[in-house]
């Protein structure tokens, strides 16, 4: 029987090594996988590369992790936050490195690596900076650029309900970037807010199929960046 | 002395130029003041790049849904027949020339339609781009809303722009605090000035050559 | 107010032209837009070119608009098919065009054109007759073909309910191609089985957001391929 | 006079090889059958390429949804816990390497794993491709079921496929009615006979070398 529950997040998570490449779902502080992103920090991986679309609000979650030192690259679309200070202090003093990447660029290079497109072409960067080292081709009499596919070793992601078998929704814009990475990594790794079991979900209403998840675990009163931010906590 | 647009009125002055029915996605500080002012009669639908068509105003702080923000990490809420979907879906309306108005902010705009308003290149500034380059290519329409001048009085529509690019040839229309500027292949066009406001004022706080109206 | 309603198919398909690019819906007999078709027929436009998964069936719906000499070319995966004789006989007779294309290289083609997306890599059909006049590339050492977008004119679109938004939700399989091709073409007209009111489907339900849709016709007892066909039907 | 296995004795051979919790695609024909012989214990999820993974077994003929159809154009039924999806995400598991077993019948298969089962090449011939090229070319593993020749005692297993390719050495394993193939890199090597069938048998039936078991 196909049954993917791991009992608690720091099981799930523990068999992320030094200098894994770990996509994190989330938005600003909507759809971030918090429990699973601490189970990290408590675990202790080093030299990680981290993708998100941000780089973590005050010194929980993932600002936390990098703030533990953890992340030795992050690959985002905006790194700065006015919630915290955490990144940008580690790489003025350079000990973190940045790949900028477009909002829709790294979507579209995450959905690409989930399936099998190895590069795309895109009008995103065209004569910008960020265009610079950039192979470029004309289609139909406009430039475009050339972009890669994005790949994981491991995905962090935070859902609303799973069942079993992996099958996954989300709650509104949490939604955001999880269904993706869910599809680009070889472990893909779900915290959900209520397990149930196979055959409560609609098949119409499944965001997520469970082919692209490995490992759930239920956290069932999932903590939310703002509300610790707001009650000033950090981690660990 | 001059008095010009204040940001709602260069906000209410942009919303007039956006059509019944339009798909549109409002930047982040005036750019957002538009949906205060949907003429009568049109309706406007908002997409946010986290995912979502039919953003509606704020909710209420003791009403908040905490997995309900937009792209500017606010909380928002959803209007009737909303619709929500992943990162990938959401930049393909946006890449795809599904949105029909873009309305941003800006540092620069150039008399070609470039934009820049991402990063001011500082060394040692921490480069952060967002969605912004996949907006400005793949909007059909990128309208601007900004104070004609900075702060310290230098021009914000220029000749070339001195910042980094966000796009090239990308802006049609400007909104400023004095006046509604085109983008033409003849270069910069004023459309309509700001009450109060003269063309020479106009063209003197313009850093490129700019056409009068008609 | 926004409302993308029509009266009739008839008035929702008036204005395609002859020598029109038209993207049809569905898979075997699920998801076809009969009735739309039926009204091209009657409507008349010639010299079409036509995108669907296969060539029809019996002597309805896309085989009976093949049999009624207004498709120029066809661009499918599966040309042939155990009920139907239409395509086949014109194609040996030289009387219509075919571009093959393998299934999921046509599904990505038509989304990259909703994503505005140029061009793509893929391994399919690599070291084939298909991939003979094609750009090949090599990434991580595994060589992949170039596939351009494939966008149309119309789509003709068949889904189960819909909002004056254009908001769509599809029943089962009868979802196959046709939110893909809600996002490819220049005007996009879908026959609904519901219409309702604004803010009556879920929008965590929604599959095709109103924004890529441009018509809707309620159609609400649409008759199904395979019926027609036990029924020994044809059209006109 | 030789046994071997039937149709349904090679389907239920390569279940055997499909571990507990795979994801599987299920060519038409033989391959079909595959679902019949589930091993005790073990439970796979069936994937169809037009939008669904849980397919289930065909319904009785007065429960039939007409909406609900496999990449066959047949009907079928879904499992608990099954999933709808379009075309484009179908397609996405089979590329990007969700799919962890293909099953497919062919009309050749070549000593380095080229397999040929779209197209016989004749002038005239209608081509019809489906998802076969996608499949070969995504799905992690890719088993045959074939019988060991044609209907006229051709070898279908041959040193270089004379009919267009589907895609080129991509096949693990074969099952025909006479053995167990594996492609490995030293060409054909027989893994197991079917009852009855002799190395030998095999090998002059083999239209390229075949190494025997062990």
């Amino acid at each position: 029987m196909i049954d993917k529950e791991y009992s608690s997040v720091a099981s799930a998570i523990a068999d992320i090594p030094d200098g894994a490449t770990v996509m994190i779902g989330g938005f600003g502080a909507s759809g971030n996988p918090i429990e699973l992103i601490h189970a990290l920090i408590d675990q202790g991986a080093k030299d990680l590369t981290v993708i998100n679309n941000n780089t973590g609000n005050g010194e929980v979650g993932l600002a936390a992790l990098i703030g533990n030192h953890q992340v030795r690259k992050m690959i985002c679309s905006f790194p700065r936050s006015s919630q915290s200070r955490v990144f940008p202090e580690l790489y003025k003093a350079g000990k973190i490195e940045l790949e900028l990447v477009p909002q829709g660029t790294l979507a579209e290079r995450i959905r690409a690596a989930g399936a099998g497109i190895p590069a795309f072409f895109t009008p995103t960067t065209v004569g910008t900076i960020l265009a610079e080292d950039k192979e470029t081709r004309q289609f139909d009499g406009r430039t475009f650029v050339m972009e890669p596919w994005l790949k994981a070793d491991f995905a962090l992601i935070k859902c609303e309900t799973a069942d079993r078998l992996g099958n996954l929704t989300f709650n509104k814009t949490a939604r955001n970037f999880n269904p993706l990475m869910c599809m680009a990594a070889t472990t893909t790794i779900v915290q959900t807010g209520k397990l149930v079991a196979r055959g409560d979900i609609d098949p119409e209403r499944v965001i997520t199929p469970g082919i692209f998840v490995n490992r759930i675990v239920e956290v069932s009163d999932p903590v939310h960046e703002d509300i610790l931010i707001a009650e000033g906590r950090s981690y660990p | 002395m001059s008095t010009g647009w204040n940001r709602e009125e260069m906000a209410a002055r942009a919303a007039q130029d956006i059509p019944d029915g339009s798909y549109v996605n409002l930047g982040i500080g005036i750019p957002e003041l538009v949906a205060k002012f949907v003429p009568e009669g049109r309706e406007f639908i908002y997409h946010t790049e986290n995912g979502m068509l039919g953003m509606g105003p704020p909710p209420a702080e003791d009403e908040r849904d905490l997995d309900l923000m937009n792209a500017g990490k606010k909380y928002v809420t959803a209007v009737p027949g909303a619709a929500y979907f992943h990162h990938a879906d959401s930049f393909s309306m946006i890449r795809g020339g599904h949105i029909d108005v873009c309305v941003l902010g800006t540092m620069q705009v150039s008399a070609n339609g470039d934009i820049a308003n991402w990063s001011t290149g500082a060394p040692g500034a921490i480069p952060a781009v967002g969605g912004a380059m996949d907006l400005v290519q793949g909007v059909k329409h990128i309208f601007v809303i900004t104070q004609h001048t900075t702060k310290t009085g230098e021009p914000k529509l220029v000749e070339h722009c001195s910042y980094p690019l966000t796009g090239p040839g990308v802006v049609s229309r400007i909104y400023t605090d004095l006046a509604v500027v085109d983008v033409t292949p003849a270069g910069f066009r004023v459309v309509e000035l700001a009450p109060g406001i003269t063309f020479e004022e106009v063209e003197s706080k313009t850093g490129a050559p700019i056409l009068p109206p008609g």
